[in-house]
């Protein structure tokens, strides 16, 4: 049984990591970069060894140093997280090899599902739906309308040799087809010199759903239901809930047990994700499989109440699920969102910076996934995330007014977030009515723009805070102060400058 | 006295006419207000005005003088304007300086630096490349211009605010 | 419908209330006292009204000036919390003659409950068992003997004129009674002239099990299971759980029944609970009712999935219940631990004062309902708890893990808090293996004790903090102070002296 | 220099050999350590030992030189001993002025004052009255005692270590 867990990752998800393993009587050993010395993770673990420069290609994508670092700590297992290690193949065999256990699948399945085209094959043959579409060029006129009639409508035209949007034709009715073919080749042919194209089930108002499921060493998979994460800002998720607002019982069924032969293809063992694309009549794609913890994985830990750091870690050790396809429950809806240094007002440019003063939401149905403390400068070497926000309610609406709750009182200074922002999202109407796909961001603009909520009195309020900390800070230099006048004083001014600048 | 202060846009003009522990009378724009207000974290005030009751946050900004103020939903930029604040706004205005400056708003590292001491530039090529949480910033001249001085090379780390690139 | 609320109370549970409200849409009011300017309470709330001095009988329980308040704010309901104004009759009949709603039970509802001996007869008449014993005092030595048959072993008996222990005797076999009876009598007539016995019940290992419920205006009641709080102190709640350790489903659906018919005797309508004493063999008997939101409500919303605020809102404003019994079920298993200002190595001292430094526990599973913040004085006038930490597991074994991985890293440095003492009953075996009652504490000394974890090296990590803090200091002030000898340099010292106490 | 620190009862020698940066190298009792240690948040130490994590909150006393040092699990009161202290130790030795002093250790308001000047106390006699958080305390004499001076009054408030008796 594992003894002691080397956590190959930093921020919110190597504390997460940790909580679990200490929950479970397991030792931690945190690894560091240079500008992590002072992250939360270094303290929270119960060993902590410094692994390189700041930069992650020269720390924590560091295999070798990490191995060396698992082998001088005495730790039995490595828990990658997310990103960095946790999709690499040879990372995953290079533990092996080397005996330490590594807490996610082995090499095999994630060069499966990482490679898109392996993973295509593999899940046709074992019977999970691709979108449909063509695998091999088409030339012929002919042959190009037979498959579109095969697919049926809308398609999508591209261009073998093809990119930039250039011999790409939608088309949407039967009477287009032969011109939208013959146009998409010659506009391929013109910009390419090769007229061949592919053709592709176009999906209308993509829906992003995936499955969260779980796999044993025994050759036993369960799915822990859906999450809905199609609010989504440059193929970034921003918000994920579960259950899907679109959901209903018999396609839950049908797509989880989709998600579970997909990972059986695999001899799946871990935690996974299957990602799917749904059209907006409930027809659902494999789209791919992450081989690790998501991000979003908490609401699902709140809606089914398991905790899946744990999970995997049994499944490491080699245990049996514990449970059983019929055991597991949806219990109420969970939302989560991410919190980011960057500011939404102003193109979502980053913002790194040091945490001035931080009040965490507390209370019924939140939880909080974070890492950043007051006085914590947040680095610009790695994602700008700095924590997650779940909430839990009876149903989605009471869902949906707890985060707003939260967000309310959870206050961030020092940096810009994207607080403001998320709070937007959640009263746009699409979204409080769950009618959204992956355009939703887009076509919300008008929803999503900076608002000023505060009226012409609260703006008075902030002047007269300003003003009353300026005057507290010249009253501490200089008691007198605020009763003389500066304006006309230049000696005195040049002296209170200079003090103020201390 | 009364001292001007300038939030966003707007110039508003404050007086403190009385205070008494935390409870304090202010004239703003003619406007008479009584509040308690307290400052109960660093940084933080909490402000009871006709009974409704305000969190504001300040953050200092460059120096003593600026601050970012956070209420509920907003941020404002607030400035106190003093006798000093007021002659550097005119010598600015004279000299015009900060424009000729490209400078980094977010810390982060120089990525590409795309031209040298010397160059001409077309209006809206992009001069320096800064990344910062895995987000590269491309910096760009808004109308043809002359490289004077490039202060960073790259893989330089920047802080916010740090003169980049000076162009005539 | 309730737009805005007043709600008469502080610390966490004002903040709680005020959660919900901000939910449900409803504005806020606080009312505070001088002690209270900068409590949270105040902070949070939409409005916030002073109210007077701060000993509590000056300001908190002062009906007139809250009524008053809360005309003047047009809060149109009023939510007493726990504590103060809570179970006083007489102020859910001012609110109801003031034409504002009352969040809680009628006046007659809190007086018949209020009333130990009303309370006893009404819950005989319903049909709820109570602890049995007689009413009226008995002098006659047969009629003594034929009672306790009829009661059954063990009783004690009790002078009816008693007190301080004298002419009480607790009896356990059939041999014991008569000698028992006639040496108690003798003693008592002694002790105050009087000869007349009580004869009660005695309750071997006693568990305080409460169940909680919830009745609207329509005379429908329900309950949501028990709370097990036989962990007690001075008759102080410390740890609360829910499944009770000892519960089985006939006993908790019987006892739910009960705790159901007690509520309807007195046609409750709002959130109740319904306090039991039982004993090992799961026999109950009714000891009171709180007529009220209890502290430690929040392990049951985890467990069952329910805001009980919220709940108590629509109750007042007139709603049905959404639920009905079968509707309710238990998920898994919460803790809730007290977190006192106090020093738990010292006689439970109070340690009021200011709040240095915060760490509050997050990530899954842990609810945390506070008040303090960084700088925040917590006042000598009221209550010493802090806050309240909840934990959810799958199971009972996960919560206490669960629980301890939270303490770990809830750190609170400026006073003294119960923290370390939570913890080591977190791992008193009888805890752990559920086997306990209101014995508890005074059984498990042996365990609560304060020890020493921390080895040799540990010490010395503590002795080279404070050294290097110590001489960072002196730095600051003089840069070449550390490579100074300060002992023989009388005058340099004198200087550095004034400027360290500065 | 070496200083001396007193930590619970035990007094140790510490000296500091080099620093750089956040990483140090003490002399404590003739042990070696090298640490990596870091003011992470205002009072609060990261340190690295030996490649294990520790975290240690400080918690200034009546002056710069006494701490309340918190561990994970443990407290100490802590205390610089330089040459003032020590002069002050001894002096306190002396006269033992501090015994004849009835303070509270934790700030309240007086309930009841139960002696006056020139009262003869039994041992074990309550002579004040403090409650704080709805639990009252009593302070009582351990000897029998003569009281010299009541510093304090019914419905005073006394903040924490205040002298409120002063006896003989």
């Amino acid at each position: 049984m594992i003894k002691k867990v080397l956590v190959a990752n930093r921020g919110e998800i190597a504390i997460r990591v940790m909580r679990s393993c200490r929950e479970m009587g397991i030792e931690t050993v945190a690894v560091f970069s240079e500008a992590d010395r002072s992250s939360m993770h270094v303290r929270y673990a119960d060993d902590a060894y410094y692994i390189g420069p700041s930069p992650s290609s020269e720390s924590y994508l560091k295999m070798e140093k990490i191995i060396e670092v698992a082998k001088k700590s005495g730790a039995d297992a490595i828990h990658p997280g997310y990103g960095f290690l946790s999709e690499n193949a040879a990372f995953s065999a290079r533990c092996q090899k080397e005996g330490i256990l590594f807490i996610g699948p082995d090499s095999f399945a994630i060069e499966t599902m990482g490679d898109k085209i392996t993973a295509r094959k593999t899940m046709i043959a074992a019977g999970v739906p691709v979108v449909p579409g063509t695998t091999e060029p088409i030339s012929d006129l002919k042959k190009a309308v037979e498959v579109i009639h095969g697919i049926g409508l809308p398609v999508m035209i591209k261009a073998s040799a093809g990119g930039g949007g250039k011999g790409m034709r939608l088309v949407k009715e039967e009477s287009q087809i032969l011109d939208a073919v013959s146009a998409a080749r010659s506009e391929a042919k013109a910009a390419f010199g090769d007229d061949a194209v592919y053709i592709e089930k176009y999906i209308n108002s993509p829906h992003h759903i995936e499955f969260q499921i779980l796999g044993d060493k025994h050759g036993n998979v369960v799915h822990l239901f859906e999450r809905e994460c199609s609010v989504q800002r440059r193929h970034q998720k921003v918000v994920e809930e579960t259950p899907s607002p679109i959901m209903t019982p018999e396609v839950r069924a049908k797509m989880g047990e989709a998600a579970v032969a997909a990972a059986k293809a695999v001899n799946y063992h871990g935690a996974g994700t299957i990602e799917f694309i749904v059209d907006d009549n409930l027809n659902y794609y494999f789209l791919e499989m992450n081989t690790r913890l998501q991000v979003e994985h908490p609401i699902t830990e709140r809606v089914v109440g398991v905790d899946l750091v744990k999970q995997q870690i049994n499944i490491a050790n080699g245990l049996e699920l514990s449970f059983r396809q019929e055991d597991l429950k949806q219990h109420g809806h969970a939302i989560e969102v991410r919190i980011y240094a960057e500011d939404p007002d102003n193109n979502f440019m980053p913002s790194p910076g040091m945490i001035k003063h931080i009040t965490e939401p507390l209370g019924l149905g939140v939880r909080h996934d974070g890492y950043a403390y007051e006085g914590y400068e947040i680095p610009m070497h790695y994602d700008p995330m700095i924590s997650k926000l779940i909430v839990w309610g009876e149903t989605r609406t009471e869902a949906i007014a707890r985060m707003k709750r939260a967000l309310y009182n959870y206050k961030i200074t020092g940096v810009k977030t994207s607080i403001p922002y998320l709070h937007r999202i959640l009263e746009v109407p699409a979204f409080i009515e769950g009618r959204y796909n992956t355009h939703f961001i887009e076509e919300n603009q008008q929803y999503l723009k900076p608002r000023k909520n505060c009226s012409g009195r609260c703006e008075d309020v902030a002047v007269i805070a300003a003003f009353f900390d300026y005057i507290n800070k010249l009253e501490k230099i200089q008691p007198q102060a605020i009763t003389k006048d500066l304006g006309n004083n230049w000696k005195d001014f040049g002296r209170k400058r200079s003090i103020l600048r201390l | 006295m009364s001292y001007e202060i300038k939030i966003n846009d707007r110039l508003a003009n404050i007086e403190l006419l009385s205070r008494e522990d935390n409870k304090i009378q202010v004239l703003l724009d003619n406007k008479v207000y009584d509040l308690d207000i307290l400052e109960v974290e660093k940084g933080v005030y909490s402000i009871l005005l006709d009974n409704r009751s305000f969190n504001v946050e300040l953050v200092e900004g460059k120096n003593a003088k600026t601050y970012l103020v956070n209420t509920l939903y907003d941020s404002f930029d607030v400035e106190i304007i003093d006798a000093e604040a007021k002659y550097l706004m005119n010598r600015r205005k004279d000299d015009g300086e900060d424009e000729h400056i490209i400078a980094s708003p977010m810390p982060g590292k120089v990525v590409k630096v795309l031209v040298k001491e010397g160059d001409h530039v077309k209006a809206g090529e992009t001069v320096v490349v800064v990344s910062a949480m895995k987000m590269e910033s491309e910096y760009k001249v808004k109308q043809d211009r002359v490289i004077k001085k490039v202060l960073v090379k790259e893989g330089d780390t920047v802080s916010g605010d740090q003169p980049m690139v000076i162009i005539e």
